[in-house]
């Protein structure tokens, strides 16, 4: 994610969860560890077994809450304040750690004065364009320095997309090898620690009370608990999932957390770091081996239409002087290689004119908008069921509609397959199965125990998994799919002369197959993925070996080594007992199988452990040594200085850690690669019952916004008809399901222990609203209107914002219309607003109503729905024109 | 029969005795994430038993039965997981609303307790019941008759009669291994926690305690786990913990101790459990005795009624 | 659903979880209490049978003896159909353990039943008359106990209402059994041969009353069960129709047969109330935390226990509870 | 003989030779739960896997006899989860033999009622067509300032997260070259 990939270099987790057992602080936000990864959260109760203060900060008391040390109650949207609010105490106490920032963060940089601070232009940085509803982020760069965006976002105007946002995603590069001009003593004006300090001074424990909802008391512990537990002889961790990614400024949450994280030193160091916890399978791998439009493996970004100047300017585009970036057409070339073989020489540019390309945005949720105007004809589902887990499933159900031809394939008849005569729209009437067009075809799919393969988890480590039966039937894998559908349409097309069809010619495509069904080989294809030197076919033992003259082939320059000596890689499972705990012989992590990342930051800037405590890899007077891989060249001194004009790695000092990023630093203060701001900064959710405490710019300027019909957005504060919304509604998942539910709702033994859909609610909501504790409740939103079955707990406590009380509502969102456990999605409430950087929806944290009873049937519900929407729509019509704060962006 | 703290019919293994093994259940560690529910039905092949959502916290098992041999426990409650070193000002006894420290959800994994002295075992007509080579406690399936006798002997209401229909639709796991004549009748029989049997004989650990996440399920010697309990108790008296304490831990209790006993956070029967249970046929011997003047009586009663000539 | 406490749990007063019950109700269905009624019949019937032979009242003895088989015989096929697994009846005779009442009750009913319908068979036949007294004088001797063990049956049970009145319930089994048996023997005989039967039924419907009543005040708070619910229209019923049976049997049922036959009659549907309302008490009383709860903490209370192991208390400190 | 043999087996008569008089213990112990063998010492092959639910990765042990799954439980090697598994990762038996587990292809001809069988062969072909047909009829081989496109914008693609990366390269390498940009996943959701 650019949050991880611009602060760290590296957009993944940066510590391995086994490692959560060295904390000596660990603060678990926007994430319900111990209900969403149990098994993973084990290594928390053993920090806490050992005496570690655990902490959760979320709007729910969970049963993560539960186990914590502290638990301490937020609204939902109010994460940036919080942790601003960290920030500031520390800055104002002195409290960061200030060898770690001088020499390994990018706070000593002085920064061009034409950057203006959101302290000085209320709520915007410099470069806000109005009129196009974005930044000019070269307002924001270092003093006398070109920068450039990360990887996958580095052409002009270009920004990062994928989930690299919260998964892959790389940090910036400068665009010579000098060092920046720095303050060392961190007092000029300009230099980024002052501006961290001026941005963040107005964060005082009493406006964080006030903006959150939770006390003073609660706060300071917090902070305080933060700074006592980091420094050389302590480390603190933070544990963060969806609940800070889905918001409208998601990014920037989790660039929030690495700001503290990088003032307290704690990056780099076991028991230290940023975890995010992913919640599929192989979500890091699908970013890293991207399933997203607007990146090739390895976070190389899909050329674009807009920008297109040719092969030469891509790579001067893409590839940074220094750092490792600086290898850019090397992974490139490979990566074609893998792509097209022979098909891809010097002489055509490696076929780059041929290759596909995107726009801005391409991603799921502008797709969606297509399908609705009737421009997408078919559309492929491959294990996910969009109508139940994407924010406003109406819309998606409707877009269905409007396929001409559409494949799903599932191991159960999920909500997506069965649209067209089983979801709300055919009860309300507002689809009707005989007037649908869509062609449907349901193809079963072969679970895991049935094929083999790696997952890439969430700390990404590779770990392959053997076949253990065979599908039955017409069950196959994906990878069987995917194949034999590539080889019938290369067939279709291997006489074809046209232009359209030269690549899909030029395509390598011949995989050994085994077993009666023709099942490739995932093994041929992970080797394909690992790389190989084309001469001599030696497998490739990592990217450095990589070349730019079409002599090595690479599917995934990070994954490079996973195949090293023809071995499967991802298949080691040395028993964890007969390693140390770091266990470097079970599975490969990317990149190079290191477990914490940036762990050069473990020594102090000579090269020696902070403390013997939190020892892990030092230089040992001729190289690196440790616990792990050395996320460093191995032999580079501490006291190396790169000498004038040195490109790539050796332009990267040796008391420089971050060796992903052009200078080595980590970075406080972003100065390219984000779409909304170099620093993070309170904004209220795009829906939201309250207004900016600091800012008349009420929620983030930047934010994605459609104009679908079918997605009207609820009236927020400050808005007539507001009132008819006054709730915070959350949404989350529960231990016992998974997700959209189709692989929990289908298993007997997991829907019996959550069989139904529910909401919870305060016991003063309750009485308030006249809901009665098992009974029913109607959920709505100007989207939609839902119903549950309501359970009255403590556990979601009202919360009193600027004096005003009010209420949470939690709603679990694994249910739908169909399965063994079947109820009503959450995600119909909800809207399509994004983060920008990432294009996330706002699940999260939004607005609804809520009243007693079920939802009126048939066509009563899209009445009842529009009912209260043309209410709140009058109500801005006749109100006094005084402009709703939020009236600038919302005309972005 | 008073305690001795040794189970009757253990013994008489002689040479095939093994170890007495057990749970010690530590709810100061559970997440609540059922994992022990689910991954004993795996095993064991239980039939899910019902979509039925209650409202009573996320708990939607409700009790142990026939078909839930594991059973997790949620409770929430406005007090302090801690006891407050002083009383903080403004506090009240159980915590001030909105004060997180003074809210609290306990969790436990409620099992068969294994009892040393087992009346389900005692009072079972068939032999169905009886105590294995490791001490434990369990329902032979190919001997039980479904008389559920021991249903209301347990006094911890752990057994009960399974009624689900060999033929029911969608539902998992076990099939009653009925005669072909008889159908497709409810399955009849009583079930429970079988402390994994089987597994047992192969050396491995019961289902329940292998997948726990957090360790909140210990397996072992019922020894060892004893002196486990313990240490952990005292850490935890250490630590402030409010309303710690050991449930079935003692050998010198009602039921002569639990082979499965638990640590928990609040009185047993916050939990649903028995707060001084005793094993039922501890009076057996009294209740023969008085039975036998009864029916001694009862002749002389009826000789009686001839006395005093004809008429 | 829930009792004590808001259903979010709040307060720590809540002493039940969610109010359900700690143990569980048993899962007998009707074939239980009706076998307590004819157990009883057949095991009393039998002494009945052997004591009016012995003193010369054939009549009373033959009636007694073809009513007892009957019982017999109806038993066991009440206590096959209960079962959840029928077909495995036999499984009852696979061990002999004291421990179990109904495994003892089984052995007791098979040797009870054996012996009764011989004897009655062979009555039929009038045959080998030595073998029929063996049989008479087995079947007196395995009655006793048959009428009698049903109360150890359901006291050796954690059902409260049960378990607690372990001294009264096989007093109070036996006493109805006598009343049953000399009330049916009064039902199909002339009353002139009748008189001991009579005399029998009025007395045991007596001591059954004053049984009954000494539970209920050993059980304190635990009795109310017996006046409320289904088991307190029952035992108000029993009482009522025992009461006045006796009553018209002893005054009427001298001479006039129509009385006897409807005073014995009505006793033996009061017997019958009875075995009902102490079957569904125990239901109730299982069904409600509080009756388990309740008398277990006083326990505690009053002795300690040791099923709780405090911090800073050595396992086994507390005083013996019992 | 065999008649003394069968008095022997006799639960009441071990009950006195077998020093259990209560027939609480041995004596009343049926013959197959003596002869009782745990299912995972029988399965033919056991196979290291890998959870399919969340991220963390946990460790499975899968257990297989005549070809079909007879237990999942946690692999004790995984230094992540050390033999542990969440309900979800302990119910992969019981997802993988779902009773709602779908094994043949189905097919809803537009505007159709109800859905037909179909052939995975057929299906796969007719899948195929699609592909090429919308392909031609809505290629973009320029955008409107006339640069180069290279694309259909009319096919979309979603789903990967829950794939193995092996599936994911090959969608990508495919698609990417087919000109089928619109590729995406949970990811983002």
């Amino acid at each position: 994610m650019p949050s991880l990939g611009t602060s760290f270099g590296r957009g993944g987790a940066t510590d391995f969860q086994q490692d959560l057992q060295n904390s000596d602080c660990i603060v678990i936000m926007g994430s319900n560890m111990a209900e969403n990864h149990p098994v993973g959260f084990q290594w928390v109760m053993e920090a806490r077994e050992r005496g570690a203060k655990v902490i959760h900060v979320d709007p729910r008391f969970t049963r993560t809450s539960a186990m914590a040390t502290k638990w301490v109650g937020i609204r939902a949207g109010s994460d940036i304040a919080f942790l601003g609010g960290i920030v500031n105490y520390i800055l104002q106490n002195d409290l960061h750690f200030e060898e770690y920032v001088k020499h390994y963060t990018n706070a000593p940089v002085i920064i061009e004065d034409t950057y203006v601070d959101t302290e000085e232009l209320d709520g915007l940085f410099a470069g806000w364009d109005p009129e196009e509803g974005k930044y000019d982020s070269s307002q924001w760069r270092y003093e006398g320095m070109e920068t450039h965006g990360a990887a996958g976002q580095r052409e002009e105007g270009f920004s990062p997309k994928g989930e690299q946002s919260g998964h892959g995603g790389h940090g910036g590069g400068l665009h010579h090898g000098e060092p920046p001009s720095e303050d060392p003593d961190l007092r000029h004006p300009r230099c980024v620690f002052q501006i961290l300090k001026r941005h963040y001074q107005r964060y005082t424990p009493e406006l964080v009370a006030d903006t959150c909802g939770c006390s003073v008391e609660d706060f300071l512990y917090v902070a305080e608990a933060l700074a006592q537990n980091s420094g050389r002889e302590r480390t603190s961790a933070f544990c963060y999932a969806v609940g800070w990614t889905q918001h409208t400024v998601g990014v920037q949450y989790i660039r929030t957390a690495a700001i503290v994280q990088q003032l307290l030193g704690n990056i780099g160091r076991p028991g230290g770091g940023i975890v995010a916890l992913r919640g599929h399978a192989s979500i890091q791998g699908s970013t890293d081996i991207p399933t997203l439009f607007n990146i090739l493996p390895g976070y190389l970004p899909m050329p674009h239409a807009e920008y297109y100047g040719g092969f030469d300017n891509f790579m001067a585009a893409n590839t940074s002087p220094t750092g490792w970036w600086g290898h850019f057409k090397a992974y490139w070339v490979s990566l074609m290689k893998a792509y097209f073989g022979e098909h891809a020489t010097e002489d055509n540019s490696w076929l780059f004119p041929r290759l596909p390309r995107i726009d801005e945005d391409n991603s799921a949720y502008w797709t969606l908008g297509q399908m609705l105007e009737g421009k997408v004809k078919g559309y492929v589902v491959a294990g996910e069921n969009p109508v139940v887990g994407n924010a406003n499933g109406k819309a998606h159900r409707l877009g269905l509609s409007k396929l001409d031809w559409l494949v799903v394939r599932d191991v159960v008849e999920i909500e997506t397959a069965s649209f067209w005569y089983d979801s709300p729209e055919i009860e309300s009437g507002e689809l009707k199965t005989g007037e649908i067009g869509t062609e449907v075809f349901f193809l079963p799919a072969a679970t895991h125990t049935e094929k083999d393969g790696s997952f890439t988890n969430t700390q990404r480590l590779l770990q392959w998994h053997w076949q253990a039966t065979e599908p039955k039937l017409d069950c196959r894998s994906e990878l069987w799919f995917y194949f034999h559908l590539g080889r019938m349409i290369k067939q279709r097309l291997q006489d074809s002369e046209e232009e359209r069809d030269a690549l899909v010619k030029a395509l390598r495509w011949e995989y050994p197959t085994h077993s009666q069904i023709q099942e490739p080989s995932a093994e041929a294809v992970l080797a394909e993925i690992s790389g190989w030197e084309i001469g001599s076919g030696t497998f490739l033992d990592g990217y450095p070996k990589l070349r730019d003259d079409g002599s090595t082939a690479c599917g995934c320059w990070i994954y490079s080594g996973v195949y090293k000596d023809g071995i499967n890689q991802a298949a080691r499972k040395r028993p964890h007992w007969e390693q140390t705990y770091v266990a470097p012989e079970w599975a490969w992590a990317w990149p190079d199988n290191r477990r914490i990342l940036y762990n050069r930051a473990s020594a102090d800037p000579d090269g020696n452990p902070w403390s013997e405590r939190k020892k892990f890899v030092w230089w040992n007077g001729e190289k690196w040594t440790g616990l792990d891989t050395p996320d460093f060249e191995e032999t580079k001194p501490p006291d190396y200085v790169p000498p004038d004009g040195a490109e790539a790695e050796d332009a990267i000092a040796g008391d420089h850690p971050f060796v992903m990023q052009a200078d080595g630093r980590s970075w406080l203060y972003v100065p390219q690669g984000l779409e909304d701001g170099p620093l993070p900064t309170h904004y209220e959710p795009h829906e939201s019952p309250f207004g900016n405490t600091l800012y008349s710019q009420r929620a983030n300027p930047r934010r994605q916004q459609n104009q679908l019909a079918e997605d009207p957005s609820n009236p927020v504060d400050g808005e007539p008809g507001a009132e008819l919304y006054p709730y915070v509604v959350t949404t989350y998942r529960l231990t016992e399901h998974h997700t959209a539910g189709g692989m929990t709702r289908s298993v007997p033994y997991l829907a019996e222990l959550q069989p139904a859909m529910f909401c919870e609610v305060s016991p003063e909501l309750a009485a308030e609203a006249g809901l009665e504790h098992g009974g029913w409740a109607t959920i709505y939103s100007a989207r939609s209107a839902i119903e549950a079955r309501v359970l009255v707990t403590d556990r979601i406590p009202p919360i009193t914002v600027h004096g005003r009380t009010t209420h949470q509502v939690g709603l679990p969102y694994h249910w739908g219309s169909r399965l063994l456990s079947s109820g009503d999605s959450a995600n119909d409430l909800m809207h399509m607003t994004l983060d920008p950087n990432v294009h996330i929806q706002e699940v999260k944290a939004a607005t609804c109503g809520i009243r007693p009873g079920r939802r009126p049937r048939g066509k009563a519900l899209p009445e009842f729905v529009a009912g209260i929407r043309e209410q709140a729509h009058a109500r801005r019509e006749t109100a006094p024109k005084a402009e709703p704060a939020d009236v600038r962006e919302t005309t972005a | 029969m008073q305690p001795t703290g040794v189970p009757a019919g253990w013994e008489a293994y002689g040479d095939e005795k093994q170890e007495r093994v057990g749970f010690f259940t530590d709810t100061s560690v559970c997440i609540g994430c059922k994992a022990c529910e689910v991954a004993c039905k795996e095993w064991n092949l239980v039939p899910e038993d019902g979509l039925v959502w209650t409202g009573e916290s996320y708990d939607n098992t409700s009790t142990l039965g026939a078909n839930s041999w594991r059973h997790v426990a949620f409770v929430e409650q406005r007090k302090p997981l801690h006891v407050p070193s002083e009383p903080e000002p403004g506090q009240t006894e159980d915590g001030g609303r909105g004060d997180g420290d003074a809210l609290r959800w306990l969790m436990s994994s409620d099992v068969c307790k294994h009892c040393t002295h087992a009346a389900c075992l005692d009072v079972c007509p068939t032999g169905s019941l009886f105590r294995t080579e490791f001490g434990t406690v369990v329902v032979q399936e190919d001997i039980c008759n479904g008389c559920g006798y021991c249903v209301p002997a347990c006094p911890f209401g752990v057994l009960d009669k399974r009624d689900i229909a060999s033929d029911r639709p969608g539902s998992m796991g076990h099939k009653p291994d009925l005669p072909a004549s008889l159908g497709t009748k409810e399955d009849g029989r009583v079930w429970k926690c079988t402390l994994c049997y089987d597994r047992l004989k192969g050396g491995h650990e019961p289902a329940c305690a292998k997948a726990c996440p957090t360790k909140s399920i210990q397996f072992g010697p019922l020894d060892e786990l004893r002196e486990r309990a313990d240490a952990r108790l005292a850490k935890l008296s250490d630590e402030g913990w409010n309303g710690a304490q050991l449930y079935g831990r003692d050998p010198g209790d009602g039921v002569g101790g639990f082979g499965a006993f638990f640590l928990l956070l609040d009185d047993p029967e916050v939990y649903g459990l028995p707060p001084d249970p005793v094993v039922t046929t501890k009076h057996v011997g009294a209740m023969w005795e008085n039975m036998a003047t009864a029916a001694a009586v009862l002749v002389v009663g009826v000789a009686a009624a001839f006395l005093g000539g004809r008429g | 659903m829930n009792t004590e406490g808001s259903i979010s749990g709040r307060g720590t007063e809540m002493r039940s979880y969610y109010g359900r019950p700690v143990i569980k109700e048993p899962v007998w269905t009707w074939e239980i209490p009706t076998y307590l009624f004819t157990g009883g019949l057949a095991g009393t019937s039998s002494v009945l049978s052997l004591a009016a032979k012995l003193h010369g009242n054939e009549k009373l003895s033959r009636t007694a003896l073809y009513v007892g088989a009957v019982a017999d015989a109806v038993s066991p096929a009440l206590l096959v159909s209960d079962l959840g697994r029928p077909e495995r009846f036999h499984h009852m005779l696979r061990v002999f353990k004291v421990t179990s009442p109904m495994n003892v009750g089984a052995w007791v009913l098979l040797g009870s039943g054996g012996a009764s319908s011989t004897a009655a068979v062979l009555e039929l036949l009038g045959r080998l008359k030595p073998v029929k007294l063996a049989a008479e004088v087995a079947a007196c001797f395995f009655g006793p106990p048959l009428a009698t063990y049903t109360g150890v049956l359901l006291a050796d049970t954690a059902v409260p209402v049960w378990h607690e009145g372990r001294q009264e319930l096989p007093w109070l089994f036996g006493a109805s059994a006598a009343a049953t048996a000399g009330a049916a023997a009064c039902v199909f005989l002339d009353p002139a041969d009748a008189r001991p039967a009579r005399r029998l039924a009025a007395a045991a419907v007596a001591v059954e009353g004053t049984v009954m009543h000494a539970m209920e005040l050993r059980l304190g708070e635990l009795g109310e069960v017996y006046h409320q619910g289904q088991a307190g229209k029952l035992s108000w019923a029993a009482k009522g129709l025992a009461g006045a049976g006796a009553a018209l049997l002893a005054r009427r049922g001298r001479r006039r047969r129509g009385a006897a036959l409807l005073g014995g009659a009505m006793i033996c549907a009061g017997e019958m109330c009875l075995r009902w309302a102490v079957f569904k008490a125990g239901f109730q009383s299982a069904r409600d935390p509080k009756y388990t709860v309740g008398p277990q903490r006083e326990r505690a209370a009053r002795n300690g226990t040791r099923a709780t192991t405090k911090p800073g208390e050595p396992a086994g400190h507390a005083s013996r509870g019992t | 003989m065999a008649l003394a043999k069968l008095l022997a087996s006799w639960p009441v008569v071990r009950q006195l030779q077998q020093g259990d008089p209560l027939g609480l213990g041995p004596a009343v112990q049926s013959r197959r739960s003596r002869s009782l063998v745990p299912r995972v010492d029988e399965a033919e092959h056991v196979v290291q896997s890998i959870c399919p639910y969340c991220a963390v990765g946990c460790g499975q042990l899968v257990y297989v006899k005549d070809g079909e799954i007879t237990h999942v439980e946690g692999d004790p090697a995984s230094p992540i989860s050390r033999g542990r598994l969440c309900p979800k990762g302990q119910a992969t038996k019981s997802y993988a033999q779902s009773p709602l587990r779908e094994y043949k292809v189905k097919y809803r001809r537009p505007y159709g009622n109800a859905w037909e069988e179909l052939e995975l062969d057929a299906a796969m072909e007719m899948i195929a067509d699609r592909i090429v047909e919308t392909r031609a009829a809505t290629w973009q081989a320029k955008t409107e300032e006339g640069k180069p496109a290279n694309r259909t914008m009319a096919i979309g693609n979603l789903g990967g997260a829950t794939l193995d990366n092996e599936e994911n390269y090959l969608i990508k390498k495919l698609l990417t070259a087919l000109g089928i940009v619109q590729v995406e996943n949970q990811a983002r959701i």
